[in-house]
């Protein structure tokens, strides 16, 4: 029952582990920056769900209907996508120079590349 | 300035068919876009004689009306091969003249062979179409010109 | 949910994008079962729009594939089942699904179904709650567009009007003569439609910053038919510059002569001599004063990518 | 007008920034901005004031009065950051121009600028609201905009820096996102003072404990505290040396009263503090984020990564007064919060004008700078002392009210814990002194004092750590007030 | 004036004297006698508050107790920044003030002739040094003292250092270490704790401690005190010290044989008669074991230097003994034996910087450091082996010199509490002071000189001037110990 | 009347979706990436025409719905030959080539 | 009658989505986004009908159009990774050619 009535957490609980996990764990920077936009969409997934009324319309008032859902979550939610986006603009702003800087997207080679420049300047020392 | 009246004309309907709202209010805020959208089109210099077909655009029906029945007719071939075999078909690559004078008329005429089933278009030169074909026999159609005739009308 | 986990298996950053472009699709289609359109409209026109077209020109600077090693994978699992955990654990008091009782639905958004009519007068509770009940959240937002856009130009810059030579780099789809006739044909009610958006946000989904999208998406369509520098002919960049920042003061004016004419900040009924009409007049200012700077900074970020793509193919040729 | 002060706060900086993108030259730019700050500074310490005179001011946005509305609240606890916040911004702007000037293109200062004031908006605006979504919101403003300040420094690292920050702070900033919907949705509302009194209805229900856990994380991610500070000190270490200063006074300060904020005026700090081993792992991380952070602090070569762990320890001192849940911890936190800022502002301007004269600031460019650059130098000695916590700075005074907090608690045992982090930190201030003092210089090097315009604000600075240490009783009695504020609200 | 603007005067003075240094360092000359006028100042200035003190002190057999105490700054309720006259202070700010005169003449004397570098760095640091022991000394609470106590440690530290070398550099980290760890880990805990139980750190006659704590508790207080104090370098706080010496002989004279080690065991005792209060003390139990130790100390300390061919090692070993006769008569709780510390402090003061003066001058004059070196050497100088003599007397504890005195007190108060232990550790400590320091003075009288060995007078006129001050001062103040005596026992009586 | 139009309607709208199934299905089955693109405008033209007329049908006398309805039609009927076709143009550019029935 | 379309047009999309996962080469994901993006367009349609709403149109309306200028947007940057060189065809994965 609690499967049933509870789907659209569950569905949310996937998906944020999914993109939570692509964030940790994926080395590519691009990457990581879609890992956490499916993240955040899961959490807008969340807050949609909780403002959804059973038999309840879009809450754009028309006489014909009565029950509406909660128009507030979809106020929050239009906010957090805008942040979500400028979040990723900058990120993915970020990803180019990072690549132009240091030739490469991989967090593997980037710590590689600073770790070799910090032994650099420990040497001069 | 035929263009631009053509623009106006047809963003004004675009708008009062989509707004449904028609306080003075709102109408002046449709007639300021309008305006803007204008100026800016302008500027970006897209409102010509391709993009604004005024001479051609009363037998655009008729052609739809046309071109219709020949999505239909391609649609039911196509979809008897997804159905029933597969593996019948026999893609072919062709080039086939076209008798277009316009850009436009050449796009109209491209446009129409890939919205048809069955056929692709992959490239438009001045006098040619690069066509991409499911089954031979619709490339035999294509071939004997019918289109073509159409678009033809159409420009003319 | 099959996308999502398609997005961490597929290598090729390219269809993982696309990936990432249907997700979001899906998602809005989700929204739009959940009523809450205005959400859809924005998912729709921001995840399958702008951030694809971002994510791809970053591709295209930095490369397709992916580096298959993976870091702290056991780490990451063990942080991901934790967090799972914790929000299943947390499930179990939750109302459910669709549930009209519980205190979402009872306690404050009511006030916004029943009183908004009367007190705004604005059909779309969604739009009378973001301008005018919570207009500071969405001043906030419009902030957050103008740091981000901030960002970007202060990481990439537009490369100004210095280098002539790139047409040919910049306009290959000049040549594809369809592209061409049919994008001509449909800027215009694209930019029309778009206009349309900001001003029915009153009456059905959308608004300022979908209408803003919606415009910055056909820029971006007239910049990738007719190249970079026509485009730049037609909109100086460093204006739209300034527009951003005069979207985001458009807001903020209208709270400050709110409060000249001695209400609170963004206190909108001030500014007419009616309440109602006031709430009316405020939202259209603000919604515009939104679509402006999101148009503007779209726009900039685009052209800060497309900026940086086209110095990378000089530089290869 | 002053009805409006409240809002008046943090939309000045907020439309100061994109006016700045009218202003042409930098000259012009950098009076403005620290025009608009110092404006906020006055603004702020007449808040503080109306505060202590006439009780709580509430501003309902739009004249939509909370829960419906958006409302800003300012209590004696946020006057007071707020005037912490604003003060320091003043202070690091004034010494911005030239370190600025040489440290950021010419083509990007005007961002910068931009920048710097959307940041102090958004940190405003965090303090200001009482609505806990606006929280959200003004944080990702100041978040967006510190990325891209980080982004300005010259070294390539300042952008990988401040990628992991933007990963890292997006993370926490979704966490937050997940535990306030939470709490909206076993409440039905945001705004704070509402979710105080509709919590304690619902307090058995699982969804608050995981909102709870949600938020905490996410604000703890953004506090740097210990397991979760990998963000801070690269981001401290590349960032423009102002932007250092200007972070490492304000940013985490403002994490830091969310977290209070939360947890006892929203959490209610029964629940908070006594339905969850909070108490204890907070205590268990503070300790070892001190030691932790101080030993690795010991081993670093570049100075503001050096700094930059130092800061991790001192938020460590501050999570464990707030564990300690009563009035003296609480109090000694916010003392720290507030003398802590002092340090680190007077400690990272010295070092920006250590970074306009010599271009880096390692443990190489420090041999023989005592004499070479001795007004400088004196600045860094004298913030180090107060970090360390020596009689007569402010240093001191936190941690004084740290111990006793302590005690009065009777949890004994942890005072020699504090005691000993203090030795850490004698450790890695010393090994810079040292290096300063008793080394001799490369001989090639021709460095001068570092100019006045960024000297004067430093030394301010210190000035200000000697003379709050002498003379507590401002801020002691502020902090004190606030405490009382936020257990008083607290049924 | 008032002698509370004076206490002011006599604390701030140095500070503005370093500044004046600092901004003449370009001219040496100037340098030097500003160094000299403002010691010189700095003397009449405490004397006069001696004097002041003294007619209070009058007053009070009287009627109005009119203390003179000066209160800066209230930290922290029950925690001042103030300054309050009292016997013990006075006499600790009597030595230092007369003893900076003497060693300033000194060190420029021994600078010059040495042509050390970084000499305004030295001179200026060295008023700063005498801020902080006035500090300490007229504290009215412990964080006054803390703070002065920290300033004087880090104040010295490039003294010590002063040489710059590797060597140097990792003794001074020792000796910073070493007083920073133990004053932060160890002192200041303790601070607090009597701060957390009283709520106050003032100075209090009669202590402020009574019935507040259990036996152990106080034992252990006191035990953080004792150990806490490192200046007063009671094994095992004690490796400072000897790493210390790699200064320049003027600064192990005034620092280590006076400034420091003396703060070190004033606070200690200033701790034992005002916070814990020798009656309240003598409750703690477990204070034998305290003691032990710093009997440990002293004998120790005396047999490791035996072993020492080194002179200042010698010494400053000499120094870690003599110094736990302080504490030790702290200890011992008896207000005789508190008198005989605090006459201690005086005589080892005065004995000890004759002493190092001495090394300091053989060293200018010959470059000699090792003991083994010195046969004969009385005879190039004279001057200097004599006053080093009449130190050595003092030292040990014979008349005519001043120590005589000291340590007879201690004596009689250990007897008079019975203390065995302390008279047998005192008894036996003399017999090796004798045996450290006679075969120096015989070495130097009646050996000949080795062959070949580069020939030499006495060092310049104002090592000689300085340290014939010094001596004098151990014999004049065995003949009138009146101005010692009173003070000291002015605090027993209290 | 009602009952004539709501028949039509349905039956364009079940047409309509079985088209659209039919170019799912042809999705999979065709071998190569041009013959696909066969499939996939079976759904862009007819399938998505069949489907919005038959929606217009269910909304008699609202014009403006219908007025929305066919601005979705002949945007579609704009766009989807001309992406079909730039892809098709680009996929040639890149190197694909076509699939030849083995003869 | 609308569920049973909506039905049918989720089911064609996941045939789509199936093939934009399966690739093999770019284009064949290209190609089934674009008609992913279609079929959207007519569900949400669709959906409107289904829930009375018939506004949510200008949704479908916008979806047609970001649909398109996605789809040029990819090509548009396709062509800057894969230059129009005719021989390179190894990663475009014919494996079925």
């Amino acid at each position: 029952m609690i499967l049933s009535s509870h789907f659209n957490y569950w569905i949310v609980i996937v998906l944020m582990m999914i993109g939570f996990f692509i964030v940790i764990s994926h080395g590519n920077l691009v990457k990581k920056l879609m890992g956490l936009s499916i993240f955040q969409t899961s959490v807008f997934i969340l807050y949609i769900s909780m403002g959804k009324v059973a038999g309840g319309t879009a809450p754009i008032l028309d006489e014909a209907y009565s029950v509406y859902s909660n128009p507030l979550p979809h106020v929050l939610i239009l906010t957090a996508i805008v942040v979500g986006i400028a979040t990723t603009a900058l990120g993915l702003a970020l990803v180019v120079r990072i690549n132009e800087a240091y030739g490469s997207i991989e967090e593997g080679d980037i710590e590689m590349q600073d770790c070799d420049k910090l032994d650099k300047e420990n040497a001069n020392k | 300035m035929r263009h631009i009246l053509f623009l106006t004309a047809g963003l004004a309907f675009l708008w009062l068919a989509n707004s449904g709202h028609y306080s003075g209010l709102i109408l002046s805020l449709g007639a300021l876009s309008i305006a803007f959208v204008v100026f800016v089109t302008i500027k970006m210099k897209v409102v010509d004689a391709e993009s604004q077909p005024v001479r051609i655009s009363y037998r655009i029906p008729l052609y739809w009306l046309w071109l219709s029945k020949q999505i239909i007719l391609s649609n039911i071939s196509v979809v008897k091969k997804i159905w029933f075999s597969p593996s019948s078909i026999d893609p072919a690559v062709a080039r086939i003249k076209t008798s277009q004078t316009s850009d436009l008329g050449r796009v109209i005429y491209a446009n129409s062979i890939t919205l048809t089933p069955g056929t692709v278009t992959l490239d438009v030169t001045e006098d040619e179409v690069e066509v991409h074909v499911l089954c031979r026999e619709s490339l035999s159609l294509l071939q004997n010109g019918v289109m073509d005739q159409q678009v033809k009308r159409l420009e003319s | 949910m099959a996308t999502a986990i398609a997005i961490a298996r597929v290598k090729d950053l390219f269809a993982s994008v696309m990936l990432t472009g249907i997700y979001s699709l899906l998602s809005a289609v989700f929204f739009v079962l959940m009523d809450a359109v205005d959400v859809a409209f924005t998912e729709a026109s921001v995840g399958a729009g702008i951030s694809t077209i971002l994510m791809l020109s970053t591709l295209t600077l930095t490369g397709q594939y992916e580096d298959p090693t993976r870091h702290k994978t056991r780490t990451a699992l063990v942080v991901v089942l934790v967090t799972g955990a914790l929000l299943i654990f947390g499930t179990a008091d939750m109302p459910r699904f669709g549930d009209p009782q519980t205190p979402v639905q009872t306690h404050v958004g009511p006030h916004y179904l029943e009183k908004s009519y009367e007190e705004i007068h604005v059909p779309n509770v969604v739009t009378s709650v973001l301008a005018s009940y919570r207009g500071f959240d969405t001043f906030g937002e419009t902030v957050v567009i103008f740091a981000a856009g901030i960002g970007v130009l202060s990481l990439l810059g537009f490369s100004g009007r210095k280098e002539k030579t790139t047409i040919s780099v910049s306009a290959p789809m000049y040549q594809h003569r369809i592209l061409r006739v049919v994008g001509k044909v449909l800027i215009p009610p694209i930019l029309l439609f778009a206009l349309y958006v900001q001003f029915h946000g009153d009456f059905g989904p959308g608004g300022g910053f979908q209408a803003g999208v919606i415009f910055a998406a056909a820029i971006i369509l007239y910049t990738m038919l007719f190249g970079r520098q026509a485009a730049e002919e037609v909109i100086k960049l460093s204006w739209v510059r300034l527009l951003a920042a005069v979207g985001v003061m458009l807001y903020g004016s209208v709270g400050l002569i709110s409060f000249l004419n001695g209400k609170n900040f963004l206190d909108y009924s001030a500014l007419a001599a009616d309440a109602v009409s006031g709430q009316h007049y405020g939202i259209l200012l603000v919604e515009l004063g939104v679509g402006i700077t999101v148009t503007a900074v779209m726009i900039l970020v685009f052209f800060s990518f497309a900026g940086r793509v086209d110095k990378k193919a000089e530089e290869n040729e | 007008m002053s009805a409006h002060l409240p809002i008046l706060q943090v939309i000045l900086p907020l439309l100061a920034a994109p006016t700045c993108l009218l202003l042409g030259r930098t000259q012009l730019l950098w009076m403005f901005t620290c025009g608009v700050s110092a404006l906020c500074a006055v603004i702020s310490f007449q808040l503080l004031h109306t505060v202590h005179t006439s009780g709580d001011i509430i501003y309902s946005l739009g004249g939509w009065s909370a829960p419906v509305g958006i409302e800003y609240r300012i209590d004696s606890l946020n006057a007071f950051v707020l005037l912490l916040v604003t003060s320091l911004s003043t202070v690091v702007l004034c010494a911005a121009k030239q370190s600025i000037a040489k440290e950021v293109p010419e083509s990007r200062q005007l961002y910068f600028y931009v920048a710097f004031l959307l940041c102090l908006a958004g940190l405003l605006g965090i303090l200001c609201t009482g609505d806990a979504f606006n929280v959200f919101v003004f944080l990702e403003i100041s978040s967006l905009s510190t990325y891209t300040l980080i982004a300005l420094g010259r070294d390539r690292r300042a952008l990988w820096a401040s990628y992991q920050y933007l990963i890292m702070g997006t993370i926490g900033a979704t966490f937050i996102l997940i535990g306030i919907g939470l709490l909206y949705m076993i409440t039905g509302t945001l705004n704070m003072r509402d979710l105080a009194q509709r919590l304690p209805d619902v307090e058995q229900a699982h969804t608050l404990y995981t909102g709870f856990a949600f938020f905490i994380v996410g604000v703890c991610l953004k506090l740097a505290l210990f397991p979760l500070h990998l963000w801070l000190p690269n981001a401290y270490a590349y960032a423009p040396s102002i932007v250092t200063a200007f972070l490492a006074a304000t940013a985490t300060k403002v994490a830091v009263y969310v977290l209070i904020r939360f947890i006892f005026n929203v959490f209610g700090f029964d629940f908070s503090l006594s339905q969850f081993p909070l108490p204890q792992i907070w205590l268990a991380l503070g300790i070892i984020g001190v030691f932790a952070a101080s030993i690795v602090a010991m081993s670093q070569h570049n100075i503001k990564r050096l700094f930059a762990f130092s800061s991790v320890a001192q938020i460590g001192y501050i999570i464990m007064g707030l564990s300690l849940g009563t009035a003296a911890g609480v109090q000694a936190a916010l003392l720290h919060v507030f003398n802590h800022a002092l340090m680190k502002g007077a400690i990272f301007l010295a070092i920006a004008g250590l970074c306009y004269r010599l271009g880096a600031a390692t443990m190489n460019e420090f041999k023989g700078l005592g004499k070479q650059m001795p007004w400088t130098m004196a600045a860094i000695v004298a913030g180090g002392l107060s970090l360390i916590g020596v009689p007569l700075t402010v240093g001191f005074i936190s941690k004084w009210y740290l111990v006793l907090a302590f005690i009065e608690k009777g949890w004994w045992m942890i005072v020699p814990f504090i005691v000993i982090g203090s030795l850490l930190a004698v450790v890695y201030v010393w090994r810079l002194v040292e290096c300063a003092y008793f080394q001799e210089a490369d001989s090639k090097r021709e460095a001068g004092e570092a100019p006045l315009s960024i000297l004067l604000p430093t030394w301010i600075l210190v000035f200000a750590n000697i003379y709050f240490g002498v003379q507590p009783q401002f801020t002691v009695h502020a902090t004190s007030i606030a405490t009382l504020g936020l257990f008083g609200a607290t049924p | 004036m008032s002698a509370n603007i004076l206490l002011q005067i006599a604390i701030l003075f140095p500070l503005l004297a370093s500044a004046l240094i600092l901004i003449t360092g370009k001219n040496p000359g100037l340098r030097d006698k500003i160094t000299l006028v403002s010691a010189t100042f700095l003397f009449i200035v405490v004397i006069f508050i001696y004097r002041a003190f003294d007619a209070s002190l009058q007053v009070e057999e009287g009627t109005a107790v009119k203390s003179i105490a000066v209160n800066w700054a209230e930290i922290v309720p029950g925690l001042h920044l103030g300054f309050k006259l009292e016997a013990l202070g006075m006499l600790f700010a009597l030595i230092a003030s007369a003893l900076w005169l003497v060693t300033s003449i000194y060190g420029i004397g021994y600078m010059r002739g040495n042509n050390e570098k970084n000499q305004t760095r030295f001179f200026m640091l060295f008023p700063i040094a005498i801020s902080a022991a006035l500090g300490i000394a007229f504290a009215s609470n412990l964080l006054t003292l803390f703070i002065f106590y920290e300033v004087m440690t880090l104040s010295t530290f490039p003294l010590v250092t002063h040489k710059g070398s590797e060597h140097a550099m990792k003794s001074g980290r020792i000796y910073l270490g070493v007083l920073i760890g133990s004053s932060i880990g160890l002192f200041l805990p303790a601070i607090i704790w009597v701060w957390a139980v009283t709520g106050t750190t003032d100075f209090v006659a009669g202590g402020i401690l009574q019935d507040k704590l259990s036996p152990l508790h106080l034992s252990i207080l006191a035990a953080l005190f004792v150990l806490g104090v490192g200046k007063a370098a009671v094994m095992p706080i004690h490796r400072w010290l000897p790493a210390a010496m790699v200064a320049p002989t003027p600064v192990s004279a005034l620092l280590h044989a006076v400034a420091v080690v003396k703060a070190g065991v004033f606070s200690v005792l200033k701790i034992v008669v005002y916070v814990f209060g020798i009656d309240t003390l003598s409750d703690a139990s477990y204070l034998h074991f305290l003691m032990y130790l710093v009997g440990f100390t002293i004998v120790m300390a005396s047999i490791i230097a035996l072993g020492h061919d080194n002179l200042k090692k010698r010494l400053a070993y000499s120094t870690i003994s003599q110094l736990s006769y302080v504490v030790l008569g702290a200890l011992i709780l008896s207000p005789i034996s508190v008198v005989g510390s605090a006459l201690h402090i005086a005589a080892h003061a005065f004995g000890k910087i004759t002493l190092f003066f001495a090394a300091g001058s053989i060293y200018t004059a010959s470059k000699k450091t090792e003991i083994s070196q010195l046969d004969g050497i009385g005879h190039r100088m004279p001057w200097t082996m004599a006053a080093f003599t009449i130190g050595a007397l003092s030292m040990i504890g014979l008349p005519p010199a001043v120590g005589f005195i000291s340590k007879w007190y201690l004596l009689m108060g250990a007897y008079d509490e019975q203390v065995y232990f302390a008279m047998g550790v005192i008894v036996v400590s003399t017999l090796l002071n004798a045996a450290y320091f006679v075969p120096i003075i015989y070495r130097a009288f009646f050996k000949t000189e080795a062959d070949g060995s580069k020939p030499h007078g006495e060092a310049n006129k104002a090592i000689v001037v300085a340290l014939s001050i010094t001596a004098c001062m151990t014999i004049l103040l065995f003949c009138f110990p009146n101005i010692p005596f009173a003070l000291a026992q002015s605090i027993a009586v209290q | 009347m009602n009952f004539m139009l709501d028949a039509i309607s349905w039956f364009l709208l079940a047409s309509g979706c079985f088209l659209c199934i039919t170019g799912g299905l042809g999705l999979f089955r065709f071998p190569d990436f041009f013959t696909r693109m066969h499939a996939a405008s079976i759904t862009d033209s007819l399938g998505s025409g069949l489907i919005i007329v038959g929606l217009a049908f269910q909304t008699p006398g609202d014009w403006l719905v219908v007025a929305k309805l066919g601005f979705i039609l002949v945007f579609i009927f704009f766009t989807s030959p001309t992406a079909s076709h730039a892809l098709a143009k680009a996929a040639l550019h890149a190197g694909q080539k076509p699939w030849q029935k083995q003869t | 009658m609308f569920i049973a379309a909506a039905a049918a047009l989720l089911i064609s999309m996941l045939f789509a989505l199936s093939r934009a996962f399966l690739g093999p080469s770019i284009y064949d994901r290209i190609l089934s986004v674009n008609m992913f993006g279609t079929k959207t367009v007519l569900l949400i349609a669709v959906l409107g009908f289904m829930m009375g709403r018939p506004e949510f149109l200008d949704i479908a309306i916008v979806y047609a159009l970001i649909n398109f200028i996605s789809i040029i947007g990819i090509l548009r940057f396709f062509e800057y990774t894969h230059p129009p060189v005719v021989n390179s065809s190894e990663q475009n994965g014919e494996s079925d050619s």
